[in-house]
């Protein structure tokens, strides 16, 4: 046992935590889909760390299905964020605002 | 390797089939090749589905249990799928891309068998990714249409954050029992009393908010209204119907399945959402003026109906929230209906105005609806009634009294709106400018009817039905 | 046998008004409509008969049966089948619903004839009649409560009738909204008793509540209310009582169905079947009868003021049913089952008469529009009279011999009762002044000015004829109970109140009750002559003037919407104009629309937070990980 | 296996950093002269004939978008090679499950136009 569980969960945490600001911060939607990717990697990492702390390969597996889930995840976005920008060139998440009350 | 599987097999071919007659050049087959196999897929499924009815069996390795539970729950994703499909034959979001729309809506069901029968951890996610990521394509279906493709992104923006809250949950929780299988957590909790655990309680709070989040409990049901609204009618009835199932029985497969030995950790913040969820989905639909949206809240308060039988965390709970799912299927598919034809019909077909006179000019639709609308108000004798009347009296038995409270005085407040469409539908003149503009075609008929039927039969066969529901919930809850 | 029977009895209204109702879009023949619709209905009454006699010829105590038909659903130990109970009190009820029922019915194929959606009115009318029976055969709480809404569904589409009339589709949503208040009641006290005694029977909860919940605590006073709540919103009782004046929309049939014999008693009848219940809550007792000794005197003076002749008689009727629901609260169930024997058929006659009128003057309501109609419609004179005296408490007629029993027992029934007993007796006064004020101003007095425009037609046989032999039964139908003579109601409806005191008023009582009360009618009736008949109506015209303040008072009903709108939905729309403006009033229905406006406030509250911003949705899901993760620590 | 096994990476990383700071620090020393041809951006010895900033057609994404997901669903057939000895035929069914469900997916996109570019 090399590196211990605990810095594998403190980046993990790290980079979850950054994800979570980022999409409550950030409004490019752009950006808001690389912060989600930034939150999946996050949990890849904790589920790397579990994986070797209890020395089974599930955790690997799972996050062998996180990694495919994200990047369809992220192509439907961009597909969206392309459709979107055809039509009413914005960019920004904040413009989205026909539908409320 | 066995036929256990079979019914997830046929959708899988069903969704890889779908596609296929939508290269055919423009014509009969192009239209309506892609339902039809879709509608031919989904009821082998089912058939396949009622004959797999009995003691569990695994396939996968272990990955896929077939029990009671996963065929019920099978069956009613399919009920909803179909009526969906009658439902879409002629909505716009199909026209020139049939064999996607189909296709992905099987493929969603695939996902959500997937979640229903999961044996691990992994397949509750890659279930319910499957699920979301083909809705969100679904939402945004009508490209042309600015709402529908901004609902189709909110969804997907939202829904991303929500899918990595439960990702890390279900991480936390492998983390905290060394296990992905179900059955395997299940003992490690027991055995090793993991009640308290920090890491264990990070995950189910994780998990419990992004599956929240899914099943459209408050407070994370805010994308719900907008949502609902922007996306076609039928997927909306869908998302609000077969998704929720998924979502509940993830639930149901995490917490009451495999963490029912911690109980007293996750009951209270189930209870609390479920309450929220009552309280902000029966109070935000009172002022709505759009049907389809007053139907969204309405769905998020029934959300918290459905997550009291999961915070009970008893037999009698589990089995009053399968019988209060199946009808609660039948009514929102019904309800819902009503909104794909007005839309169609005329200009302002979402607006609970526009429904002013319809009952007398259809009566059939006026009747289905109707019944619908009191059945989720809750009205003896119909299914409503029942489910909503058992799963208090689980909560009262399990010790949560005020949640049953909660869930009663939100159903007393529930009627004021239910009533006021089924007041317009009945009461008003029509008004001159609502001709029929476009005829809606003879699928929502089909799917009119079945919906009506639906209703009626949970109603009248209360006690099968609710025998059936409690196989299943021994299915979950005895090892 | 007469098991199955009773299936028939329920379900033969159900299939009339199916086949009426879902028979294709286009007009079916009248005479076919009117077999469908009143065959159906009459052969119900007779097998009705048939029970009755069956029973009737039985011991007194074989008289009570259950006929189970399939067991609706079981959870866990409570179970709940799909039965009918027959016992003396449902037999007493189902006589009145299908026997008045039929004649109502009988009388509407003529008094509908021109109008239009003949074969929906008799659809609705056969449904309503359906689940009044449902409600009243019911062997547990269940499928009274389905009885309950049903009844309330169908009240809603017969006062809704003229649906293109904005005031009916007004009435039918009040009256619904308020009905609907009941069914929570219900509903919750049925929860209630499920949950603490395992069992919603009629037979179990009755044989358990006693040993299980014991005498005047919390429990069985909660549920005693709660079923009030229920009884109150049905039988028109303050403060929920404001839908039955407005449902007068409906047509008159109707109007007499609802009112007279059938939905607004369904309240007594809840109290009386619970009959044990309310022994075991004696303050939920108490203000029971409060309420209905509340109820009858306030109706009874706002009858006295109506111009309109159907509100005159819904004004009585709420009246009236305060008197039984008096009854009950003071554990007179008998007295209170048959004041509403009598007063199913005394209403029903009146109501079936002012039907009569109107049709005679082509829709006219108003009693200033009539007059000297004794010339003209000789024997809706005669029959009219009999109704007034019925009602009045004028011996020999029906009325004087129940309202005689509730007063005289009420009497010996403690402090509360003699004080009841009292607001009683100001009430028949009342009630002969009113009665008869409309009396003498439609039969007698001057014609209106300018005369008839058309000159009013007697009415044919179909609607003759139900009048006639109402008028009979509201003359003879007394003398089933006549104190130290005969007491056949309390022994046939012995076998189902499990719990009643058996109040045996003294004869020293009885007969100065007797006296009083024929006094209170003389007087009410000399009242009414002496200023609407004696001078030939000219004294009505001096006195017009007279008490302006309290006849606006009255005019106003009590001033009970204005009221319950001061001081319950304003508030509730200010708070909602103070946060929010643009607070359009919403809803309908005095109370509820009060508490809408506190809901629509929260709702604009929650509607806040939905700006549509994806931002709030994510800081919705973190908010929500912290209340979970709160809920998580605290919970445990 | 400890810490110390990875100071090879630390050091690696830190001669990195060091590389790259002391080109940085250093051109900051000493004169500057610039001209255009030193401005241009640095495209290994070819001339930049368009601006820099330039917007790709929105195809060029759309096939990118499609590029990623062929890609990762590759890599499920890894591990499946790792145990396709162990677990023989039925192993390979799957694969060919999975192969043909992304081969169709691909075909659709094909027939359908989506990479054609506009």
């Amino acid at each position: 046992m090399g590196i211990s569980l605990m810095y594998y969960l403190l980046v993990s945490g790290g980079l979850f935590a950054l994800g979570l600001a980022g999409v409550l911060i950030r409004r490019n939607m752009l950006l808001l889909l690389l912060a989600v990717e930034l939150m999946l990697n996050g949990a890849n990492v904790a589920l790397i760390g579990f994986s070797r702390h209890w020395d089974v390969t599930d955790g690997q597996i799972f996050a062998l299905v996180v990694m495919v889930v994200a990047a369809a995840e992220v192509v439907i976005g961009l597909g969206l964020i392309v459709a979107v920008y055809r039509q009413r060139i914005v960019l920004d998440v904040d413009e989205l605002d026909q539908l409320k009350g | 390797m066995n036929i256990a599987a079979l019914p997830m097999m046929i959708l899988i071919a069903t969704a890889v089939v779908a596609l296929v007659p939508s290269l055919a050049p423009p014509g009969r087959v192009r239209h309506l090749g892609p339902p039809l196999v879709s509608i031919v897929g989904l009821v082998a499924a089912a058939g396949m589905s009622v004959l797999l009815w009995g003691d569990r069996q695994y396939t996968f390795y272990g990955a896929f249990r077939t029990d009671r539970l996963t065929v019920l729950m099978t069956l009613i994703f399919i009920a909803s799928a179909l009526v969906t499909v009658l439902m879409s034959l002629r909505e716009p979001a199909t026209v020139d891309r049939r064999g996607e729309y189909y296709s992905l809506l099987v493929a969603a069901v695939v996902g959500m068998v997937l979640v229903a029968g999961t044996g691990d951890l992994i397949g509750v996610f890659l279930g319910i990714e499957i699920l979301s990521v083909a809705l969100y394509v679904l939402c945004a279906m009508e490209v042309w249409r600015a709402r529908s493709l901004e609902a189709g992104l909110k969804y997907l923006i939202v829904g991303a954050v929500g899918s990595a809250l439960l990702l890390y949950g279900l991480t936390f929780v492998f983390g905290a029992t060394g296990s992905v299988s179900l059955e395997e957590i299940s003992d490690i909790v027991r055995v090793r009393g993991l009640g308290g655990e920090p890491l264990l309680m990070g995950g189910m709070a994780l998990v419990i908010a992004g599956l929240g989040f899914k099943a459209s409990a408050a407070p994370f049901h805010m994308w719900v209204p907008d949502v609902y609204e922007g996306a076609p009618t039928p997927i909306t009835a869908f998302m609000a119907t077969a998704v929720k199932a998924a979502a509940i029985v993830a639930f149901l497969r995490v917490f009451s399945g495999a963490l029912i030995d911690v109980v007293d950790d996750w009951q209270m913040p189930l209870a609390v959402i479920a309450a929220l969820a009552i309280i902000a989905g029966n109070v935000g639909a009172l002022v709505q003026q759009s049907f389809k949206r007053m139907m969204a809240y309405s769905s998020i308060a029934q959300a918290g109906y459905l997550l009291i039988g999961v915070a009970t965390g008893t037999l009698l709970g589990v089995r009053s929230l399968l019988y209060y799912l199946i009808a609660y299927t039948a009514m929102t598919l019904g309800a819902f209906i009503l909104v794909a034809i007005r839309e169609r019909e005329v200009e302002d077909g979402q607006s609970i105005a526009s429904l002013a006179g319809y009952g007398r000019r259809s009566p059939l639709h006026g009747v289905v609806v109707t019944v619908c609308l009191f059945a989720l108000a809750g009205f003896p004798p119909l299914s409503g009634f029942i489910g909503k009347f058992m799963l208090f009296g689980a909560a009262v038995e399990a010790d949560l009294t005020w949640l049953a409270v909660v869930g009663a005085v939100g159903s007393a407040v529930s009627v004021a709106y239910y009533l006021r469409p089924i007041f317009v539908l009945w009461g008003e003149d029509p008004e001159p400018g609502n001709a029929r503009t476009f005829d809606p075609g003879d699928g929502l008929w089909v799917a009119s009817v079945l919906a009506g039927l639906g209703v009626v039969v949970t109603s009248i066969l209360a006690s099968p039905l609710l025998d059936y529901c409690r196989e299943a919930a021994q299915a979950l809850i005895a090892p | 046998m007469i098991g199955s029977l009773a299936w028939v009895v329920l379900l033969l209204p159900l299939a009339g008004a199916l086949v009426l109702g879902f028979s294709g879009s286009a007009e079916p023949p009248k005479a076919l409509t009117r077999v469908a619709g009143v065959g159906t209905i009459a052969l119900s009454f007779a097998a009705t008969l048939v029970i009755f006699f069956t029973l009737l010829g039985r011991d007194a105590d074989d008289r009570a049966l259950t006929t189970t038909a399939w067991r609706w659903a079981e959870l866990g130990p409570l179970r709940i089948d799909l039965a009918l109970l027959l016992d003396p009190l449902s037999v007493l009820m189902m006589l009145v619903i299908t026997g008045v029922g039929m004649l109502i019915v009988a009388y509407s194929t003529e008094y509908m004839n021109h109008d239009r959606d003949y074969r929906r009115f008799f659809a609705e009318m056969d449904f309503f009649i359906f689940a009044m029976l449902l409600l009243v055969m019911a062997a547990n709480f269940v499928f009274l409560i389905i009885g309950w809404a049903l009844v309330g569904l169908a009240s809603y589409l017969l006062i809704g009738y003229y649906y293109d009339r904005p005031s009916a589709v007004a009435a039918a949503k009040k009256a619904f909204v308020i009905n609907v208040l009941g069914d929570v009641g219900l509903v919750l006290a049925a929860f209630v008793m499920a949950v603490k005694l395992d069992t919603l029977d009629y037979a179990g909860v009755f044989g358990l509540a006693p040993e299980k919940l014991g005498h005047g605590g919390l429990i069985p006073e909660l549920i005693a209310v709660l079923l009030f709540v229920g009884a109150a919103a049905k039988s028109a009782q303050v403060p929920l009582h404001t839908w039955l004046p407005d449902a007068m929309e409906g047509p008159t049939p109707v109007s007499a169905l609802i009112h007279a014999a059938t939905m607004v008693t369904a309240g007594v009848y809840l109290v009386v079947r619970c009959n044990v219940l309310y022994q075991l809550a004696p303050h939920a007792s108490e203000m029971v009868a409060i309420v209905g000794a509340v109820t009858l005197f306030i109706a009874a003076t706002i009858a006295t003021v109506q111009e309109d002749i159907k509100r005159v008689l819904a004004w009585s009727t709420v009246s009236q049913i305060g008197y039984m629901i008096m009854a009950a609260g003071l554990g007179l169930y008998t007295g209170a089952m048959f004041h509403f024997l009598t007063h199913a058929f005394f209403k029903a006659l009146l109501f079936l008469v002012a039907g009569v009128v109107i049709h005679a003057l082509v829709g006219e309501q108003g009693i200033d529009r009539m007059g000297g109609l004794k010339k003209y419609l000789p024997v809706a004179w005669a029959t009219t009279l009999v109704g007034c005296l019925a009602i009045s408490g004028v011996p020999p007629f029906a009325g004087f011999f129940s309202k005689d029993e509730i007063l005289a027992r009420a009497w010996d029934a403690g402090d509360l009762g003699k004080v009841l007993s009292i607001v009683g007796l100001v009430g028949a006064v009342l009630t002969a002044f009113y009665m008869f004020r409309m009396f003498f101003r439609v039969f007698h007095g001057p014609e209106p000015e300018g005369g008839y425009a058309h000159a009013p037609h007697p009415s044919g046989p179909a609607m003759t004829l139900p009048v006639i032999v109402l008028a009979v039964l509201s003359t003879v139908g007394g003398l089933i109970q006549v104190p130290t003579v005969n007491h056949w109601l309390d022994s046939w409806l012995d076998v189902s109140l499990m719990a009643d005191p058996a109040l045996e008023a003294s004869h020293a009582t009885e007969w100065r009750t007797m006296t009083m009360s024929v006094i209170a009618a003389a007087a009410g009736i000399g009242l009414a002559w002496f200023i609407f008949a004696a001078d030939g109506g000219r004294r009505r015209v001096q006195m017009a003037g007279a008490m302006p303040a309290l006849r606006r008072f009255l005019l106003d009903q009590w001033r009970f919407d204005p009221v319950i709108d001061d001081a319950v939905v304003a508030p509730g729309r200010d708070l909602g104009d103070a946060a929010y403006r643009g607070f359009e009033p919403y809803g309908s229905g005095g109370l509820v629309r009060g508490g809408v406006g506190v809901a629509t406030a929260a709702a604009r509250l929650v509607r806040a937070t939905q700006n549509g911003l994806v931002r709030m949705s994510a800081f919705g899901l973190v908010v929500g990980l912290i209340v979970v993760a709160a809920a998580m620590i605290l919970g445990r | 296996m400890d810490l110390y096994d990875y100071l090879p990476i630390v050091a690696f990383m830190i001669a990195g950093l060091a590389v790259g700071g002391a080109i940085l620090t250093l051109s900051r020393i000493g004169p500057t002269k610039p001209n255009p041809a030193k401005e241009m951006p640095y495209e290994s010895g070819i001339l930049a004939t368009t601006p820099v900033r330039q917007r790709f057609p929105i195809d060029f994404y759309l096939t990118a978008m499609l590029f990623i997901v062929f890609d990762i669903e590759l890599a499920f057939l890894y591990p499946v090679a790792l145990v396709m000895r162990d677990n023989g035929i039925p192993a390979l069914v799957l694969l060919l499950v999975f192969t043909v469900t992304v081969v169709e997916a691909l075909a659709y996109v094909w027939r359908k136009g989506a990479l054609e570019w506009r």
